[in-house]
């Protein structure tokens, strides 16, 4: 009834219009990536443009209040009660304007690109490589993007146990080269992109470092520092395989955030006695400042929002890496929540630089020369497939 | 069904529901509804079982096994699931329960012949994965001794069952405080021997325990203990019943059905330890 | 109970004339001391003096204060005394001792030191945890005031074999 | 916001405080549960409507085994203060949800209580009732330029696929 019927024929403007909405453009590029010329519609790039512009002036042009329809209760205890309205599942634009098996032809075909994107990009070395250069002491390699999974024991061969965090490389790819001279820092940089997520609620102008990558569209990326000789071509996939057994990590994460702290869990202050006459003062910080500074020191420690800030786990030994399922065996626990996403790299305390030596340079590639086991272990780890441990 | 409909219909198509009302109204009913059983409540059938079915067909899946609830990523479990077959095919891990009686060897650098056995009931077992745990006491010349093993820790030499038994209970953590002559062992304990499609025996023992001070409260429902005897008078035991909880039981979203996750991993893990 | 008490207090004083104690024991409480007599007797006179004087458990950690049981056979830890040996100080960074911490102990009166050799603290994995804080008094020397330790010992003070030599030497049984 | 089970379990705060203490929450909500078996569309604050799904669906799951098994009844019996429905329940509620493995419930936003608090408040229902929908039938947009010229695209790749398919992927 106030439904408006859509016309069959409707007019559309050839001027393109500056105002088109984000989303039916952002509909645009999905589909028209790496889109084989013959099989697009007529006009190629420009025949999606205009139909994206369409779908967004159709939406323009649907009157919007009177959409609180019908479906009243037919005894209408409130009349309020009788306007619900909404679609359960209307709440986009995709479910508004599409049929439904267009929602679902294009939904297929958007996982199945990103599935040919990330199988695409597996050999990188097949079309020109870029230079590969020999590991010096000064080199800085490029770090991966993991995700947490949990912890873990792991004995050492004399029967000792140590505690190892899980960090899987899951689709992790360079996607864009930074020169010294764009960024203006002391270093080279490289983005690099971890984890597949949905391009659907990304605008393009976010979406276009993925797309010059021709990688799917990552859930988290980062910036590292490399130098010159370390250099990656970007929409190379990185792998677990990218450190060794032995060697130590630096690993960068977001920390659980616990909200408005006080001083106690937060700076670990002393607080006042629970007895002996106090009276409303037990958790508080106490005098902030004398009387001769009259005033307050700037970072003067106070309650406030305590975690949720990045932080960085430096010096952890990396013990075993599983190449088949890319997962890292690191030392000890590693900030952030489970499932979180984090930042690993090489270690830069002057004191692990030993251990560091001669990694796969500038990165561990899968179509290399280069056979590896499917579990690599550090040379101290108690591997199951050993008997137990005796003591001579 | 239809006429039911009707009614409902008539009456209105969206009910308020006046809460503070309901509230109050509703605690009436709360003392004589729960946890008595339905009146029409039919007799349960007779089952036949063919017990020589049910025994070949009793398998014994290790409780670390089961993951715990929680938003971990199952693939981490299946990590940790491969290293543990990996374990148990080079050391035989045996199937036991709390309320068995252990000998466990450990290769320990300071012992004599620098292997340690130790004898004892199994009191708990504890942790997932890699890191599970059992708990073994003995009393050793009137000192009660408690030693918490891992099940994977390489250096256990061997694991053997002097006396495959359940209890009444999960947790023995209560022979703590129960007379020392209940968690006393011979260290030189015999295997008793039994029948391999036997069904494990479950010792209906209620032991006795020391005067109170306990180091919990064991008459508590939260325990809901039944291998004590508890020699405790009537309002004590009274008294302890305030803590009870009965809704709990019928709260649906804290059951943890793991039957499907069991079934998975079980077939999972007895093929890779047939390979 | 507390006629039991008192009973097992002047077993405790006259360990020497044990057998002529059984008839009375058997009388009042047959299931406590039922079979073994010998085993049984000194741990339980020992537990049940202290629950006589004191209402609560043990602490679990050895610190300031807490109650703690004299396992070696030195005159001074085991005649009886009204009040039990607390530990009054501990010889390391935490203040929470642990198998081979040395404390000091206000016994009977005076100031002795102790070497622990058992804690109810839960302490690593694969090691034992006693249902006592177990400790062996030493002089200022090192050296055991007792000359035989009646309790197991864990064999993870072995790897400061050399420091405790001389309280390894009387041990002679060790879990 | 609606936690899965597990997330709410692995994060400490398992469930909604509602009502005066744990008895009372299970109380109220056992007073919903049986308001929306009698009337299968009930309205209430969103919070506590959300609490209740997962109840009124464990319990029509039970009420799926059958009124034969004892711990089926025993839970109708503590859910259902009201003990006619748990005739409703067994006879009506789960022969209709027989062939559905699970969602039986449906939850819509409304707009919030008019009283002091405005409450968020929510309206929820039982699939399959009697009553008129609640929910606005879906706009046939089959015949629109753009879905057409979708249906279209979509058939040529179809069409390209076919032959193409032994070498490689079509998109």
């Amino acid at each position: 009834m106030l439904t408006p019927e859509l016309p069959a024929t409707p007019a559309p403007e050839p001027a393109p219009e500056p105002s088109s909405r984000g989303r039916a453009e952002a509909f645009k590029r999905r589909t028209s990536w790496r889109r084989k010329p013959e099989l697009g519609l007529g006009g190629g790039m420009a025949g999606w443009a205009l139909l994206g512009r369409l779908g967004g002036r159709l939406w323009a042009a649907a009157p919007g209040s009177p959409l609180r329809a019908a479906a009243a209760g037919a005894l209408g205890v409130r009349g309020q009660l009788g306007l619900i309205v909404r679609h359960i599942d209307s709440a986009t634009w995709w479910h508004e304007h599409l049929s439904e098996e267009n929602v679902e032809f294009l939904r297929k075909s958007a996982a199945e690109e990103c599935r040919a994107q990330t199988a695409s990009k597996l050999c990188p070395l097949k079309d020109e490589p870029w230079p590969v250069n020999e590991w010096k002491p000064d080199s800085i390699r490029v770090g991966v993007i993991a995700v947490k999974l949990g912890m873990m024991p792991i004995w050492t061969k004399s029967g000792k146990k140590h505690a190892v965090t899980l960090l899987k490389v899951q689709d992790c790819h360079v996607l864009r080269y930074i020169s010294k001279e764009e960024s203006g820092k002391k270093t080279s940089q490289l983005i690099v992109g971890g984890k597949n997520a949905s391009p659907f609620s990304k605008s393009e102008a976010a979406m276009e470092i993925f797309k010059e990558a021709g990688v799917p569209r990552k859930q988290k990326i980062s910036v590292f520092n490399v130098t010159d000789d370390a250099l990656v071509k970007p929409g190379t996939p990185l792998y677990a395989a990218h450190f060794r057994p032995g060697q130590f990590v630096d690993v960068t994460a977001r920390t659980i955030g616990k909200g408005f702290q006080g001083v106690m869990k937060r700076w670990g202050f002393k607080g006042q006695p629970a007895s002996h006459g106090q009276t409303k003062t037990h958790r508080r910080p106490g005098a902030i400042s004398t009387n001769k500074a009259a005033k307050v020191y700037r970072g003067k420690k106070m309650p406030g929002k305590m975690g949720n800030i990045y932080r960085t786990s430096l010096g952890l030994k990396v013990w075993r890496i599983n190449t088949k399922h890319d997962i890292i065996y690191v030392n000890g626990s590693v900030p952030g929540h489970t499932n979180c996403l984090v930042k690993v790299r090489d270690s830069k305390l002057p004191t692990c630089k030993d251990h560091n030596k001669n990694p796969p340079f500038p990165t561990f590639f899968a179509d290399g020369d280069e056979q590896l086991p499917e579990d690599l272990y550090d040379e101290e780890v108690f591997q199951f497939k050993d008997p137990s441990v005796t003591y001579a | 069904m239809a006429a039911a409909c009707e009614r409902l219909f008539r009456r209105s198509a969206l009910v308020r529901v006046a809460w503070r009302g309901r509230c109050f109204s509703s605690s009436g009913y709360r003392t004589d509804s729960d946890g008595k059983p339905a009146k029409f409540q039919p007799p349960p059938k007779p089952v036949i079982v063919d017990k020589q079915k049910l025994q070949e067909e009793r398998r014994f899946l290790s409780p670390e096994f089961i993951p715990p609830r929680g938003r971990k990523d199952p693939f981490k479990y299946y990590m940790e699931r491969k290293d543990m077959i990996q374990r148990r095919k080079v050391f035989n891990i045996p199937e036991f329960y709390v309320g068995s009686i252990l000998a466990v060897t450990t290769a320990d650098p300071y012992a004599n012949n620098k292997t340690n056995r130790f004898v004892g009931i199994c009191i708990q077992r504890g942790g997932k994965g890699l890191g599970a745990t059992f708990v073994l006491r003995n009393v050793i010349e009137g000192q009660g001794v408690e030693i918490r093993y891992e099940l994977y820790n390489p250096r256990i030499q061997s694991i053997e069952v002097l006396k495959l038994e359940k209890r009444l209970d999960d947790n023995l953590m209560y022979l703590r405080d129960a007379l020392p002559e209940y968690s006393t062992f011979d260290m030189n304990m015999k295997p008793v021997s039994r029948l391999a499609h036997e069904e494990i025996p479950v010792n209906k023992l209620q032991v006795r325990m020391k005067p109170k001070p306990w180091s919990k409260r064991w008459e508590r429902p939260q325990f809901n203990i039944k291998g004590i005897k508890f020699e405790l008078p009537e309002e004590k035991m009274k008294e302890a019943q305030k803590w009870s909880k009965p809704w709990l039981e019928f709260d649906m979203l804290r059951e943890y059905d793991t039957s499907k996750i069991e079934e998975k991993i079980w077939k999972e893990v007895s093929e890779e330890l047939k390979k | 109970m507390r006629v039991l008490q008192s009973v097992c207090f002047r077993i405790h004083v006259e360990l020497s004339c044990r057998i002529r104690l059984v008839g009375w024991i058997t009388r009042i409480q047959m299931a406590l001391l039922n079979r073994r007599l010998g085993l049984p007797l000194t741990h339980l006179s020992s537990t049940v003096i202290q629950r006589h004087l004191s209402i609560t458990g043990a602490c679990q950690a050895i610190q300031k204060l807490t109650r703690v049981r004299v396992v070696d056979n030195s005159a001074l830890g085991n005649t009886p005394y009204h009040r039990p040996p607390k530990c009054i100080h501990v010889y390391n960074k935490t203040g929470v001792g642990k198998v081979g911490d040395k404390i000091l102990l206000a016994i009977k009166g005076e100031k002795k030191k102790a070497l622990i050799v058992g804690h109810k603290m839960p302490g690593p994995t694969m090691t034992p945890r006693f249902d006592s804080n177990n400790v062996v008094l030493i002089d200022d020397n090192g050296n055991p005031l007792g000359t035989r330790i009646k309790t197991p010992i864990p064999y993870s003070l072995r790897q400061r074999e050399g420091e405790f030599s001389k309280v390894l030497a009387i041990a002679h049984n060790f879990v | 916001m609606r936690l899965s089970l597990p997330a709410a379990i692995s994060h400490g705060r398992v469930f909604r405080r509602l009502g005066l203490g744990p008895r009372s929450r299970i109380d109220l909500l056992r007073n919903l549960v049986t308001a929306l078996v009698r009337h299968e569309r009930i309205e209430a604050p969103w919070a506590r409507a959300d609490e209740m799904r997962g109840y009124a669906e464990k319990l029509i799951d039970y009420a799926k085994l059958g009124d034969t098994n004892e711990r089926a009844m025993r839970m109708a019996d503590f859910w259902l203060t009201e003990k006619d429905l748990i005739h409703k329940l067994f006879k009506v509620l789960a022969p209709r949800f027989q062939p559905h493995p699970g969602n039986y419930t449906r939850m819509l936003h409304i707009p919030n209580r008019d009283g002091l608090d405005r409450a968020k408040m929510a309206v929820i229902e039982l699939k399959g009732n009697p009553f008129p929908p609640l929910i606005r039938k879906r706009r046939d947009s089959e015949k629109t330029l753009l879905n057409q010229l979708l249906k279209g695209y979509r058939e040529d790749m179809q069409q390209a696929a076919a032959p193409q398919a032994p070498e490689g992927t079509p998109v």
